[in-house]
């Protein structure tokens, strides 16, 4: 399953174009993320699917943001799936990565992950592996959507009485890139509360991804207390795509949220 | 809109006010617990009004679900 | 991930706040108990001194205010009373000549929204008035002291037009002794007034009119003109502008300046489709004004359609101007031959002021013949016939004529987009140049150091254009009469350890204060620019950007003091 | 340029998550959970969050400290463990075994906290063997 990225990533290296690819590779018995620079040393490459597809993604392109902002000058190649390629756009949108310094690789996701993940497009614009999945809706999201207002706030109570404070979320999520957080912020949310002031904590969060989150669901991956933020997250994508018809990765530009004025939007 | 003293102060607070109303109501709080209207100074009768109306609004809403959570929390 | 600081959210332990509450005469101390509120602000943590006066904006309360500060070692002030809006300037110089930093100062209106709103509810106004002086204070606590922010000013003043209103401006502004840069984009100064015959109410032929500014102007030794040219690029801010002029394909002129004058008029919508318009037996009524002038003028039987063009769905607005000008032409086609036919078909004749009324009616006494029509029923140009409905009766009309005259609206220049993006200036939905506020400031731009006058606002007369040219310059003067330029602390700040940059705030400011830094990789506020407004601190996601004297801290202690 | 994702095991707990530093030029700047971590299966704890934190905090002892004189100052490891030996047999001698007591930690691997409790019963004879995760 992985030739064509190989043999791609292989040329990317030996014509120079890319410092350097970042993918995924088996070592010690894990798969981790890992960046290829020798043309001659990528038999270690995987996909990220050790018992079920994509079960072992990890944010490249946050970790991408770290490499190139010691490196701002080099071109480096990345593996992307349609969250990824999502992902980068809009952190070309957020001025973290440099869009002609980047070379996605695309792969696309198999149904049974397109499925799972409920994912409205489960492929990037261009891959050189897997075939294109059908479009999956949020049946999730209905879910919640259906129920009566007070049952809502009760099931989202007992989700996030749950929480750990871990902030995972927050740093597996390619798309929090600050350097200071409100959800550290003492002003917004009290402190030395376990589980953190419900529901600020998780609302605050979920604000902040309005505009921003690209679907990845990373987040509900790493989430020790399994919290559905996806679908939280999910909601808050579907509600700026019907406010503003902007939905991050897939709309061009800025979040409406960060455009000044209403001219630019709708 | 944007006859904002801040030139477009108002249109930013309208589309957020817009997107929080809706994330509310996802997470099971009321969205007719937070309004946003405008009102300029020379409008005294209906700054009165929405006052009124917004009051009686949340008077029919009754105790917010999140002041119960937080009694039973302390309890 | 994130190594933060805390901040200590924790009131600072050194407070000595004095708090002091105005009766405003009756005013306050009439609907509400404010000895009850003084007693209680005295209770209030951190304060150290509560004391009620009469009117504590008057000689004898700043006299107060400052002994306390001295006596009682304050290093904060909060002054409940009236608006701000009236005295907050006040009672911070006042607090500053008695040594303490003006930012350390708050103000509580307790007036305004309470006493006066609650007149027949004595006891609730003050418990209100208790709660509003407890969120002061506990706002108070958390000030900081900031300086004033201080920058250079140059005195000269950029004026792009050469219409009337621009001329008229760089005349004034050369006669307080400024040094003028008028750049206008044609050949010629002068403007629309160029192309017309004469002027209303005196009967001057308008080009003499405007030579005499023109001729003023050059005389002037402060006055460079630079005709042909245009503005290409502007960089800066108010004081310190810097701009690049270009003259067709010649050389860019670099110049600096203070202040800039927007004064780029508008220009008579050209009505093609309308009405049959051909230019020749359908004209416009700058056609007309220059048949007129050129004495080319010959038709014995003319209709006048109003708001040919204006008022419509996409051009919604009125002109203003042009019931004036059909007026005052068909007058002077009457006076030329009293035999001719003039007829003004019109919808609601807009005549400004007694002396455009007066015109009105000699009109009509001089025979023009106005008819009113239904915007839903249009007339119709067909055959050298007017055909229209009158609205009522119902009456299906024929007038023949050998010439259609339209009245066309002014219309917003086509450069205004680029102009605005270069000055970061906002337009209406016309493309007509936006004021900071139509009534309170009619001049000025929000942007600090642009100002307008002119059509390039909306469809201005003559002596409007005039006038508010002279008021432009007055405009200037209050900026450049100064020697420096003194602004508010009150603004932005990004915090350049956790900033990383992601132009969040940038596109959000509506005064273009932010800059994105490539070399630090941040973006830093022009604190010169800012007005505070604080969209920035809304939208960054990382609270690197904050407002000062509303800074998160601030402004919860105060909510939360409810 | 010199970027790695290290896999390691978290040693705040007995847990034993895995996860990966990610390492740049010779500094961690990151923790990465590993999705294949049979303990934490992509999941960590706030602690295991910021490891790479504390790895390279100016504050973190890494040298032993002895209180010479009521202040404690660097040492070497011979010095440290000299003493501590010279310590232990003194006070052991003079107060009998059950005098000493010994403290294990979650931070240590298995083989080591075995070596530590042996070293407690065989060698000095005691059972005052504790450990920190039982706080």
């Amino acid at each position: 399953m992985t030739q064509n990225v190989k043999k791609k990533v292989k040329e990317l290296l030996e014509s120079g174009k890319i410092k350097g690819f970042l993918g995924l590779c088996q070592k010690n018995g894990h798969i981790g993320p890992h960046l290829f620079c020798d043309p001659d040393d990528l038999e270690s490459m995987v996909l990220g699917d050790e018992e079920r597809p994509g079960d072992s993604r990890y944010p490249l392109n946050k970790l991408l943001i770290h490499i190139a902002r010691s490196y701002p000058d080099e071109t480096f190649g990345v593996l992307v799936r349609g969250c990824d390629e999502r992902g980068l756009k809009t952190l070309y949108t957020w001025n973290q990565l440099n869009p002609d310094k980047v070379i996605p690789v695309g792969v696309a996701c198999p149904q049974e992950l397109a499925d799972a993940c409920e994912c409205l497009r489960p492929y990037p614009e261009e891959f050189v592996e897997g075939e294109r999945a059908e479009e999956r809706s949020s049946a999730s999201v209905t879910k919640i959507s259906g129920l009566d207002v007070k049952d809502r706030f009760t099931s989202w109570m007992k989700e996030f009485a749950r929480c750990i404070k871990c902030y995972g979320c927050r740093d597996i999520c390619p798309m929090c890139f600050c350097n200071e957080c409100s959800l550290e912020a003492e002003e917004l949310i009290h402190t030395g509360e376990l589980p953190p002031e419900i529901p600020i904590f998780h609302l605050v969060r979920a604000v902040h991804m309005a505009g921003r989150c690209i679907d990845c669901g990373l987040c509900n991956e790493v989430c020790p207390a399994d919290i559905p933020l996806r679908t939280l997250y999910k909601k808050v994508a579907d509600i700026i795509d019907e406010e503003f018809n902007y939905r991050p990765g897939y709309s061009e530009g800025k979040s409406p949220l960060n455009i000044l004025g209403s001219a630019a939007e709708e | 809109m944007g006859d904002c003293h801040y030139l477009y102060g108002n249109v930013a607070t309208e589309k957020r006010v817009r997107f929080l109303k809706k994330l509310l109501a996802f997470s099971g709080i009321e969205e007719e617990r937070l309004r946003c209207k405008w009102v300029s100074s020379a409008e005294a009768s209906e700054f009165v009004e929405e006052m009124q109306d917004f009051t009686e609004t949340l008077r029919a809403l009754g105790p917010s679900p999140l002041k119960q959570a937080g009694a039973q929390r302390a309890a | 991930m994130n190594e933060k600081r805390k901040e200590k959210t924790e009131q600072p332990d050194d407070l000595r706040i004095g708090v002091f509450i105005c009766d405003c005469g009756s005013n306050i101390a009439g609907h509400l108990d404010c000895s009850a509120v003084t007693e209680y602000a005295a209770s209030l943590p951190g304060v150290v001194f509560a004391k009620e006066n009469l009117y504590t904006c008057s000689e004898a309360g700043i006299t107060e205010i400052q002994k306390a500060i001295s006596e009682h070692e304050l290093n904060r002030v909060v002054v409940a009373s009236c608006s701000p809006r009236t005295h907050q300037p006040l009672f911070q110089s006042s607090c500053a000549e008695a040594g303490m930093n003006p930012y350390l100062f708050e103000m509580v209106n307790i007036r305004d929204q309470c006493s006066w709103v609650h007149m027949q509810e004595h006891a609730e106004a003050t418990e209100k008035a208790k709660e509003l002086v407890r969120m002061g204070v506990a706002k108070a606590a958390f000030l900081e002291p900031q300086k004033d922010i201080e920058a250079s000013l140059l005195s000269r003043v950029l004026v792009i037009g050469g219409g009337v209103a621009g001329l008229s401006a760089a005349e004034a502004l050369a006669d307080m002794a400024l040094e003028v840069i008028l750049v206008e984009k044609e050949p010629k100064a002068g403007g629309l007034l160029n192309q017309i015959n004469q002027l209303v109410p005196e009967g001057v032929k308008a080009a003499e009119y405007v030579e005499r500014i023109i001729e003023s102007v050059n005389s002037k030794s402060n006055v460079t003109v630079h005709l042909g040219t245009e503005v290409k690029a502007i960089a800066g801010y108010i004081g310190n502008y810097e701009i690049t002029l270009q003259r067709g394909e010649g050389e860019a002129i670099q110049e600096k300046v203070g202040c800039i004058v927007v004064a780029t008029g508008a220009v008579p919508l050209e009505p093609a489709g309308l009405y049959g318009y051909d230019g020749e037996r359908v004209i416009t009524q700058m056609q007309l004004e220059e048949q007129l002038l050129n004495g080319q003028f010959k038709a014995q039987r003319v209709v006048m359609i109003q708001c040919a063009g204006a008022r419509v769905p996409g051009r919604e607005y009125c002109s203003r101007i042009c019931c004036m000008i059909a007026v005052k032409n068909a007058a002077l086609i009457k006076d030329q031959d009293p035999e001719a036919q003039v007829h003004i078909l019109y919808r609601d004749i807009q005549m400004y002021g007694t002396e455009k009324e007066r015109m009105l009616w000699d009109a009509r006494g001089k025979g023009v013949r106005f008819d009113v029509y239904d915007p839903e029923k249009p007339p119709e140009v067909k055959d050298g016939q007017v055909l229209f409905e009158q609205p009522i009766v119902g009456t299906k009309r024929q007038i023949p004529c050998d010439l259609v005259v339209l009245s066309t609206p002014l219309v917003a220049r086509e450069g205004a987009s680029a102009l605005s993006q270069l000055l970061r200036i906002p337009m209406d939905q016309n493309g007509f140049f936006l004021e900071a506020h139509a009534k309170l400031r009619p001049l000025d731009f929000a942007t600090d150091g642009v100002f307008l006058c002119g059509s390039a606002r909306y469809p201005a007369t003559v002596a409007e254009a005039r006038s508010q040219g002279l008021g432009v310059a007055s405009r200037v003067a209050t900026v450049l009469f100064k020697d420096k330029l003194v602004t508010s602390a009150l603004v932005a700040e990004i915090d350049p350890e956790t900033c990383v940059g992601c132009l969040g705030c940038l596109d959000m400011c509506p005064y273009g204060a932010i800059e994105f830094v490539p070399e630090k990789g941040i973006c830093e506020v022009n604190t010169i620019l800012c007005k505070g407004c604080g969209c920035c601190a809304a939208t960054c996601p990382s609270q690197s950007a904050t407002l000062k004297g509303f800074k998160p801290k601030q402004l919860l202690s105060q909510i939360r003091a409810i | 340029m010199d970027y790695r994702t290290v896999p390691t095991t978290c040693t705040y707990c007995g847990c034993g998550c895995n996860f990966f530093l990610e390492v740049l030029d010779g500094r961690i700047i990151g923790t990465i959970p590993s999705k294949s971590g049979p303990a934490n299966q992509g999941k960590l704890c706030i602690k295991g969050w910021h490891v790479h934190q504390f790895v390279q905090s100016p504050e973190r002892l890494t040298r032993p400290l002895l209180r010479k004189n009521g202040n404690l100052s660097e040492v070497s490891w011979d010095e440290a463990l000299d003493y501590t030996a010279s310590r232990l047999k003194e006070i052991t001698s003079a107060h009998g075994s059950d005098s000493a007591g010994f403290f294990a930690s979650a931070k240590l691997t298995n083989e080591e906290n075995y070596l530590i409790q042996k070293f407690a019963r065989a060698a000095v004879g005691t059972n005052n063997v504790d450990h920190c995760a039982r706080l």
